[in-house]
């Protein structure tokens, strides 16, 4: 009695029963997640994880970020490994080593298991080379037109080192703007495949988990004020949320901004500004002035931050506004984005 | 980008500035209109007004699509959209423009009416044909520049013999509005305009030409600029001369792209699908005699006006926005008492602050912290 | 809304439509409201449609007045705005 | 320049511009979900929360649930409520002692606001009342028609004592097995509402946040094996999956489950069994048999225990069966629960 | 809940229990089959086997409406769903009976088949006139119980005019399966019956009498049993009587629900609205005459099968399936190579593994226990 | 399939339909197949319709033979199973 029929992972699809507390959920959740993001947590079978925490831990933090981006893979990625990268970086961004992911997935009836299976190895790949389990999750299903074939919400947990205080409130007039590389590639990948914008490009996603680079600029400059990765609303959304968080100004030079020609020409053709466009494996850091070319020598030392270029300072304007001197030899604000850029992009 | 950077270069621009800066006479004022929303969001952008010496001043003219849109017409689509359960195609810019009840494009839609972005009217007519049981109207906006694909799409829709598809024509036309701004000159309230920077790609199709009786006629120099930043530099630099001069004639910066005639199968295209409309109302400047596009009876089985029976109502723009000054270059947007709070790009009050083409939305986005000086700033 | 940009044919398709490119950037357009387009021209790109060419020698002109701004920098002026 | 105009809470909608990145976002962010959960950790608007931990901690839990109910509003509580609860249950059910939430909501373009507050703030109000502050989340926004009005996931964390070792693997033949009340009263109250099923009844959700309960009962027999809480698969899948992570049978008594008549009468109408119905604020308990009735003693001097009962015991079995006496003396399996019952009901 | 707690009550089922086993010949072997998956479920439901003493054999038989449905149904149901594009109504039942290339309607459903669960034909109806531009079907399947309000739903449609609904319809007949059974006896692998458990609420509708011919002709005592397990218990104890006493004639233990002419105007619905069919092929059973209703010509339109030129094709069940066997009571599920193993009630792969009516599933949900002996008991 | 269950006609609505209740429970079915239904009568009520009537006189009598078991486990038996 102990054959159990294996899941049709080539031509099955999610259906109802696979939400609804069965065998069927069972099966699915232990024949796809447990075994491929495969760690004791999950095989516990609890609804929870329980886990020990390294000695001395005084401080943690707590990130969390549902996906629901459209087209589900792209370019560079999928909605699996974006999942898991979205929300280590949170973590990372707060000034925590990432220790452990939840993952909550939201499933239509009717997708593909082939595709979910792709996914879910996407997101153990992910999982595993950033070193961060995914020790808890659940699944649900929703009926045919309730969802849009998977959404994903992963949260994450981290440890702070002592002496570590991320937090733009700390943003002083003077102090200096790095961004670890160029600007704008996760946004464009997704844009390419946009079936009324459809455009050929060699572009990829940047997903990619950047905790690593963000511990070696935390050892490096424990002082950093802030760190954020520009993710939806793009670096100007980051500038504009320190600014106003600081209560200073910022001002940044267009010409120190990366940009890739690829980028820039796909925001031409659609009328869109690459300092709106999103990323996900970058990061915005913010440090005393003494301290910025020592960072900025530390991130391109870093595979993931070769990139990098100090883009600005912070300036004393209690209005918190963001300025940008353009290429051109002007000034002008960079505002936040206003009303719909493209909806789905992570 | 070839062609596109070089035409941005910041050390070109410098020297451009300084010798704008040595040409301009001392105490002269130069008041100069640029004519399309492309120039307003160069110069917004680009933060040109910093390279302008003092007597130059730039004047947003209404030559956003967008923000001359009244009203009345975006209710007449909203209606399409929600009420007769059409699919309504429509460029993003118009999505979040204000109208009636506290609606847009974007609210209706939210709401479940069937909007829908397109890049391109080709997608508007691809959706039609890939939804043969659904009525599809296409949004058509614009100017010169974006008429003439309207009028292609039609063509092919009637090549194709569909019959599920439809334009609601918006398009206007430059001329037109720019004679309607100087017919305003008589207003006691408003400092007469030296120059125009003249439109870009609208001249592109249909040439510089039209606008020779209007240089003339007014006695107002027109420079023909390209979107770059360096042209509408070099255009205004182009506009001081024949002021200094005494000269008011057309003269065409923006060669690489536009000549005399334009282009004449694209305005062969038009006139076989548009005929001019009598009169249309323009959000700001109100009714303009001959100064839009109505689909041709030929194909009337495509214009959504006739098919669903539409009935213009013209709507007052709201009591405390000043639109119509600002699009006559009467009022600059810090003029209005609600801009940038009760008025913002998020809640849009008037069209004007729409579009970042918009005189509102531009100043906005991109320059409203010039109002609020710096107290102290620690250098780089 | 009017913006439209430069951008290189490379390919031409079937139906009046053509490939172009800006920077690595590929994407179909409509040749429809043009004539004569050849792989190598610039065309003008709006919203989907080319809507006139670019001509490379009247570009190579206005840069050239851009160049002679050195010069005029210097002091005499000799830029002549090309009236085309 | 610093008024911003008011959300349109009473006849607005969830559009896409409300989930783009943009100024609308944060706003919708700030004046809903910042404003009603308020906390510090919410306003530091950073990505992620940072919080101190007890000192002492060895040892944690995480949790996380995706809800999608439908309809969201139900008699005795709606998604908001519920997705505190369950979440709270899970990290309760590990024998942790609850500190924070992260929430992920996930927004159909075209959700009326003032249904988004309802939730929002039948959330804070658990949240407040359960003593575990919603410290960070996120927002998307996705076409109509491509979700269901509002999905939320909440991810749970918290410490647990020195001591407890709450593993259904512990389980032993001849440990009792316990109900904290009686069964199937959400699932229901559901079900009351489905277009198809509609019938009328008095019968409320039970759901509610038992954390309290669960530490009385760790507090009185720190021994217990296993907690966990009945909600999709009810009470069936709780005492498979126990029987089945042990290794070893159970048996129940139909006589002592507690149903209330009303669940017996809908789940008689509709051909359901309530041993499959979900709960979302009751939990099963297994303990040495020693333990038992002392733990259904403080189980039942706490309000949410009150109709408590031991159920069954655990039994010598290596096919991992659960079987139930009969009220009508016979003996019978009680097997997972196959194919749907009813879907989106948590 | 009154009138059915009372028939739960295990205090009566211990008395009855002991006066069957007291009344039981040492010795004889009593062989009854409960025809009705009703009575299979409370048998299983109850542990009502443990309070049987030894030498009383329950064997299921045909009577789960759903265990019967042959492959070729499903397949026409799916078919319609998925390539005709209705919207299918079904009671919940039949989406996970296993039809042809692995499918069933709960897979086809997940692959975009509008398939909706109903809980009451009555929703079919309602969700017709809600979708007037939709075509809908009901799935009718069921015995004589469930056939009535199938009746009803068509006249009322007939009434509305409505022009998108019809029924596909497979409602069968139990007499003419009991028959079939016994039809079936010269098969030298079976075992003689002794006597029937007769269907409750088939009977509530059709009355007692139509049993009286098969009682007497096969000389096999039938006895009308409610669902209730104090129901069966007594009914198998009255069973168990007429056959010590040499009596083969019906017996109605059901008598609060049933009479021996039944529901007049039910059978008068069914009457007006359909026909017999010649001929039904029965999944396990085969083609048997007269076992089953169409629809009357004076409904045609309602008719799928007519509606949408449905033609039925005879598929073989699964090599290894034994439901065949089964459902004739020659076989015990456990006498399945794949029971438990290859087929479970998530991947059933004959239709009994399906509805917990079913022989197979009703033994694997809640009886399979008994087939492994536990080693150890810890006394509670 | 065929599972019906007995419940009280606690109200009689239009369309020849009627709201039952079943421990607290209630639910509207049709009467479509029934006659004469009075508030107060047990109906036997399957997918939404009452499909006949439940009659409480009958119901005793049976619960009445279940009763004599205690005599009929005495020893002599007197249970005669009824014949409707
Ligand atoms: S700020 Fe707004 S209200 Fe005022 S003129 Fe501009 S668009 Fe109109
Ligand atoms: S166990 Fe499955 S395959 Fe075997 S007879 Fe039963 S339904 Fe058929
Ligand atoms: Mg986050
Ligand atoms: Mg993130
Ligand atoms: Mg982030
Ligand atoms: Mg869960
Ligand atoms: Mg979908
Ligand atoms: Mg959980
Ligand atoms: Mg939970
Ligand atoms: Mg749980
Ligand atoms: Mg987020
Ligand atoms: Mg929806």
């Amino acid at each position: 009695m102990s054959y159990t029929r294996p899941l049709d992972l080539k031509h099955g699809r999610v259906d109802l029963s696979h939400g609804s507390g069965g065998r069927a959920m069972a099966q699915l959740i232990h024949d796809l997640f447990v075994r491929h993001f495969d760690n004791d947590y999950l095989r516990a079978q609890n609804d929870g994880a329980c886990f020990p925490l390294p000695a001395g831990t005084g401080r943690m933090v707590m990130a969390t970020d549902s996906h629901v981006v459209s087209p589900l893979f792209f370019p560079g990625g999928d909605i699996g490994c974006l999942s898991v990268h979205g929300t280590i970086n949170d973590v990372a961004m707060a000034g925590g080593k990432p220790l452990y992911l939840a993952a909550g997935f939201i499933l239509e009836e009717g997708f593909p298991l082939a595709d979910l299976q792709r996914i879910v190895v996407s997101m153990a790949e992910a999982a595993r080379e950033a070193d961060v389990p995914i020790v808890t999750g659940d699944t649900k299903v929703v009926e045919q037109g309730k969802g849009d074939g998977v959404f994903i919400t992963t949260t994450g947990i981290g440890v702070v080192p002592d002496g570590i205080l991320l937090d733009p409130r700390r943003i002083q007039p003077g102090d200096r703007i790095l961004v670890s590389g160029y600007l704008g590639d996760h946004g464009v990948a997704i844009m390419s495949l946009r079936e009324n914008l459809s455009f050929d490009t060699a572009i990829k996603s940047d997903t990619a988990a950047i905790h690593g680079l963000a511990a070696d600029m935390l050892a490096a400059v424990p002082g950093l004020r802030a760190l954020r990765d520009p993710t939806r609303g793009g670096l100007a959304a980051v500038l504009n949320e320190f600014a106003s968080a600081a209560g200073c100004g910022i001002v940044i030079r267009e010409k120190a901004v990366p940009v890739r020609d690829e980028v820039a020409a796909a925001c031409e053709l659609l009328g869109l500004d690459p300092l709106y466009v999103a990323n996900e494996g970058k990061l915005v850091a913010v440090c005393p002035a003494e301290d910025a070319e020592h960072l900025l020598d530390v991130m391109r030392s870093h595979p993931q931050g070769r990139d990098a270029a100090i883009i600005g300072e912070a300036i004393v304007d209690p209005n918190g506004f963001v300025q940008m001197e353009t290429t051109f030899g002007g000034r002008r604000m960079v505002d936040w984005l206003t009303g719909e850029q493209l909806p789905r992009i992570c | 980008m070839k062609y596109i950077d070089e035409f941005r270069d910041g050390d070109i621009a410098r020297k451009l500035a300084a010798t704008l800066a040595t040409e301009v006479q001392p105490g002269r004022s130069y008041r100069l209109m640029e004519f399309c929303g492309g120039h307003t969001h160069a110069i917004s952008r680009y933060g040109l007004l910093d390279l302008l010496p003092p007597g130059v001043q730039m004047i947003h003219g209404p030559g956003c699509p967008v923000c001359v849109l009244p009203i009345g017409r975006i209710d007449s689509a909203i209606e399409l959209a929600r009420d007769k359960g059409v699919i309504l195609c429509t460029y993003a810019d118009t999505l979040r423009v204000p109208a009636s009840g506290g609606l847009s494009l974007m609210r209706a839609k939210a709401q479940g009416a069937d909007v829908r972005m397109v890049y391109s009217c080709d997608d508007a007519l691809r959706i039609a044909r890939e939804h043969p049981d659904r009525e599809v109207v296409f949004f058509g906006i614009g100017f010169e520049t974006t008429t003439p694909m309207t009028a292609v799409v039609i063509q092919q829709a009637a090549a194709l013999g569909l019959t599920n598809f439809s334009v609601f024509c918006n398009h206007v036309l430059t001329p037109a509005a720019m004679v309607h701004i100087m017919e305003s000159e008589g207003d006691p309230s408003r400092v007469a305009l030296d120059g125009f920077v003249g439109p870009a790609h609208v001249s592109t199709v249909i040439g510089y030409g039209p606008y020779e009786g209007f240089a003339q006629h007014y006695r107002k120099p027109v420079v023909i600029a390209g979107f770059e930043p360096l042209d509408v530099l070099q255009s205004i630099l182009m506009l001081v001369r024949q002021i200094n001069e005494g000269r008011a004639i057309v003269e065409n910066e923006f060669t690489r792209a536009v000549t005399r005639e334009g282009n004449r199968k694209a305005q062969a295209r038009v006139a076989e699908v548009f005929e001019l409309r009598e009169c249309f109302d323009w959000r700001g400047l109100g009714e303009v005699p001959d100064s839009a596009l109505r689909i041709r009876a030929e194909y009337a089985t495509y214009d959504a006006e006739r098919r669903y029976g539409m009935a213009y109502r013209q709507v007052p723009d709201p009591k405390a926005c000043e639109c119509a000054a600002i699009l006559r270059g009467h009022k600059h947007p810090r003029d209005c008492k609600v801009f940038g709070t009760v008025c913002t790009p998020d809640h849009p009050i008037g069209a004007c602050m729409v579009s970042s083409e918009g005189a509102c939305a531009a100043h906005y986005t991109y320059g409203r912290f010039k109002e609020i000086p710096l107290r102290a700033e620690v250098s780089a | 809304m009017c913006l439209a940009i430069p951008a290189r044919v490379v390919e031409l398709l079937a139906d009046d439509r053509a490939r172009i490119e800006l920077s690595g950037v590929q994407k179909e357009v409509s040749l429809a409201l043009v004539e004569d387009v050849a792989v190598g021209d610039y065309v003008i790109v709006h919203v989907g449609f080319a809507i006139g060419r670019l001509d490379p020698e009247e570009a190579a002109l206005t840069l050239a007045t851009f160049a002679e701004l050195d010069a005029a920098m210097a002091g005499e002026r000799l830029l002549t705005p090309p009236l085309a």
